[in-house]
């Protein structure tokens, strides 16, 4: 998917960045397919880990280590395991958005990929709560995450590389809540039917 | 778009064997993961300086490694910061015993992977310490950003801790002259074309036959704002005025605690510029800009500054840190002491900063 | 057209006070007529060596006046040769007494008018010889054209050459040894776009988004043929195997017999590369390519080089040659000999060329 | 006329050359202008050598030591005179040929001024023989002079930059052969109306 999605990314770069998300998370995710079938017997925490560190030491820029850190923590929660339940997922989900916000400091609504997986993790979150099975979360966290993708488009940058362009990065959709967008999409779909 | 490559991801690597080919009496080159060192490294009792970001700067980072200068430096991909990976296989490359320095400038990337490699080499008990190099005037605050961004400062201070270095001083000391070198160097720059990066193979952005961007940073990014086509004088006045008034930025910045092992929040103060104070003025062309236009900037540079009591008493004109093929130029002034004097006039001997050796 | 210049008619008197502003040390400057030469000129007893040329190519020729190098360089308008009254100028500025050498590249314009130049000062009795510089591979025959041009190796003459006069070689051998370098330098160049000349303001010649002109000269002007875009593999390719497959060049030139008093023609055949011999290696930017792309040049040229059995024993790699914006290169092979090396090596101060001082 | 021809001729030069020739003809032909009410009290062959230095320290590249050559040549056989005749002329015209070809060693057919310099004596000279007054003999020369200058389309250069085009020169008008059509053209109207 993000191969798929990567000159878009990159466009989304070009238009308040520097024109190298796509290629960054290509890069990564390229590697971390390569990579993932000598570590498929491991359990989903050591896999975690694992695309943690492919990601930190292929993707780079602000990416990277963000990627990075999110899988990290994530995989620190779900050690040992073989399989997720919806708490599990849930957990997960909130570690990531707490590795992400400690390397990174952003705020909600400094237009990042925080504004992305936030509310992803709010909505699978509430979705639980009442009683949602994983997919149907799912399938609500996916649907705020692309709201919450689209709604970076009214906030001006705080952080990054788009934060020195002041206003003129009003009415321009963030490349890294949207390759977020992607990774959530994509990530459900393997961690749910991991034989796909 | 047309450049003189092969495969566009192999851009670094090639050029780096290239590096390797061309000098291998200066400097040697790890390919995975990528870093350049001084070819005498490590220098024992000496501290080691580092620097690294994305490619596409060139000379900076990997033109200045060598003695006098950085012991090595870490490319990322092209305008894409340098995973930790390489700065921690620099560091055990380069380590001599007394220290390492971090130079790192301000982009959320470069920041974040330094710190990643940090704490990867403090697990392992290597000293090191940081100092970010924040020196763009373009940004205008730190509140709503992510701060100054790190352009020509950042040679000058890797010159003058690199001489620092070479002369036997400490880490804290050649840390806090860093930060001196950092919080008296002011820079802004402008852009006639965008740059095309080899991956995207279209520019960054479009800009029309009379339009030029102030404010420009060095990654082929928009700039502050965009303008009018105007005469060089006109455009560096803007510049240097921009600089020369820019009065005392404030903001706080994380640096490591050696006696408490942690991160500090430290408040820095740029001075301000003064009647009489001595500069380096560093013209820089942003890559495709023929030489002949910069000692125009130069010229005109030079007559501001004196009109304003400031004495231009070091330069350094041509491409230093550049954005790939984009047209336009920066201005950096740096405010001197007698001891940076000394270091800047130190002999230092890498592929494109070179005296006295 | 954007630069950064303000009047197009300026340009070169414009680049020349920022020159003369910022590096007083090392050169001053003569606005009119216009030439830069060494601070210390003119250096007594020691023979003096002028080069010029159209401006454009900067940093030659103004780039390399210094110790070590060129006493005196007379920049002409831009693509134009220099005109007689600034040769004449700087010979009288240069003079020390033991003699003068021109070095001057091969074009009507550069060779009209410093023979005009020759032909006034002797007139006032100064010892002068020049010698021609005529490289370029492009230009495959002297008897339909104008004779090949001056390009790379034009600097690699002006080092050599400027390092015998410094340790006191007498204006003869220096006229040998700039010959002998002319005869064992061959360059070759070529352009990915077209350089803009800020009097016409668009550029020279047009050029698809997918060719490249092969066999570009430094003044903008078309190539030897067109070709579609290639790889930088290819490119290199077809550059070095030009360069060292080209035999034995044969052609006349007018030299100046001082014992006859008056020009001969004297014929120069060009000596073959042969297994084992020693280069220097030159890769230039035309200008506007990045300093990444060629080092991936040169990768490329040292793998070649070394399959054919020729060692690059030094190389330089860079924009020292350039064609105002134009995005390309030009690659030059200098065969050595050791007192070719040793004076290569010798110390050198100018504003572009600088090690061992 | 110069001034007006400016960027034809510098686009005829940007074809085949390197986009210079319009503007240096300019400026060494405005020099000119500026200095020429100096020298207005000077006989005939003062002026031209005044004219010949003057285009010899301003016009520069290959243009400026031919032309200068011309002037210089030109003005050697007229010194002394306040009033030209046709013979005058025709030896002033042959002197300045001759100039131009003992600095630039350029042969007929090369592409050059040359090329038209030497029809434009040529038919002065046939003009001059066959008894035509000045003024009809000024415009047999500038007539030929313009079917030579169009005719250098047809040849492939051999001298000057061009020359490096091989056959690609070919179909291009050289820009110094037009140039001197321009200046035999103008110089004939000051030296047949000196009060204009
Ligand atoms: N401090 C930060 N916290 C969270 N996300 C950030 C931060 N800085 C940047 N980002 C995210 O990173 C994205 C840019 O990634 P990328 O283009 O790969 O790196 P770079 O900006 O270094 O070129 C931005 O769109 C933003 O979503
Ligand atoms: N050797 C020569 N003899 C006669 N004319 C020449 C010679 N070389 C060049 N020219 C003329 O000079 C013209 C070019 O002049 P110009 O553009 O001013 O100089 P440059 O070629 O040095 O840029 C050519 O079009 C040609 O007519
Ligand atoms: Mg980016
Ligand atoms: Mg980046
Ligand atoms: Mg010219
Ligand atoms: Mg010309």
């Amino acid at each position: 998917m993000l191969e798929q999605n990567k000159d878009y990314l990159t466009d989304l770069d070009a238009a308040i960045g520097d024109a190298d998300h796509g290629l960054n998370m290509d890069r990564g995710f390229k590697k971390v397919m390569k990579q993932l079938p000598q570590v498929s017997d491991q359990d989903i925490g050591g896999i975690l880990k694992a695309v943690s560190m492919t990601l930190i030491s292929s993707v780079g820029g602000a990416s990277g280590p963000l990627y990075g850190s999110w899988f990290l923590r994530a995989s620190s929660v779900v050690s040992g395991k073989q399989e997720l339940d919806e708490e599990d997922m849930l957990h997960l989900m909130e570690a990531g958005l707490d590795g992400v916000i400690g390397r990174g400091k952003a705020q909600l609504g400094d237009k990042t990929m925080v504004d992305v997986l936030n509310p992803a993790v709010d909505a699978f979150g509430r979705a639980v709560v009442s009683g949602k099975d994983m997919l149907e979360a799912m399938e609500q966290a996916v649907n705020a995450a692309e709201q919450a993708m689209k709604d970076t488009k009214s906030m001006q940058a705080k952080k990054g590389r788009a934060s020195y362009l002041g206003d003129r990065s009003l009415g321009h959709q963030d490349p890294g809540a949207t390759s977020c967008y992607f990774m959530l999409k994509s990530l459900f779909k393997t961690l749910s039917c991991p034989d796909d | 778009m047309k450049k003189l490559i092969n495969d566009p991801l192999d851009i670094v690597r090639e050029s780096l064997e290239g590096m390797a080919a061309a000098h291998p009496d200066l400097i040697k080159v790890n390919l995975d993961p990528a870093f350049i060192y001084r070819a005498d490294a490590p220098v024992t009792g000496k501290v080691a300086i580092i620097s690294g970001g994305g490619s596409g700067h060139e000379p900076l980072h990997t033109g200045y490694v060598g003695k006098g200068m950085l012991d090595a430096a870490c490319p990322g991909e092209i305008f894409t910061s340098p995973t930790p990976d390489q700065m921690l296989g620099a560091t055990h490359k380069v380590d001599g015993g007394a220290g390492i320095l971090y130079i790192v400038k301000n982009y959320s990337g470069d920041v974040m992977n330094f710190e990643m490699a940090m704490e990867l080499a403090r697990s392992e008990d290597i000293r090191i310490l940081s100092i970010l190099i924040d020196d763009d005037v373009a940004v205008k605050n730190s509140l709503y950003t992510q701060g100054r961004r790190g352009v020509g400062t950042t040679l000058l201070a890797e010159k003058i801790c690199g001489a620092a270095a070479e002369q036997g001083y400490s880490l804290k000391d050649i840390s806090h002259l860093c930060r001196r070198v950092n919080i008296n160097g002011r820079s802004m720059g402008m852009a006639l074309t965008s740059c095309t990066t080899p991956a995207k193979g279209t520019p960054t952005f479009e800009i029309g036959e009379q339009e030029i961007e102030m404010g420009i940073g060095i990654h082929g990014e928009p700039g502050q704002k965009r303008m009018t086509l105007k005469s060089v004088d006109e455009i560096t006045e803007m510049m240097a005025l921009s600089i020369i008034e820019d009065l005392s930025y404030r903001r706080t910045v994380r640096e490591w605690d050696e006696d408490k092992s942690e991160w500090q929040e430290v408040e820095l103060i740029n001075p301000p510029f003064q009647k009489g104070d001595r500069l380096l003025a560093l013209v820089n062309s942003m890559g495709g800009t023929p030489l002949a236009e910069l000692y125009i900037v130069y010229r005109k540079l030079a007559e501001i500054c004196q009109k304003q009591g400031l004495q231009i008493v070091r330069n350094l004109i041509g491409p230093y840190v550049t954005s790939l093929d984009m047209q336009g130029c920066s201005i950096t002034l740096l405010k001197l002491d007698d001891e940076m004097i000394r270091l800047w006039d130190a002999p230092v001997n890498t592929l494109s900063l070179r005296w006295g050796l």
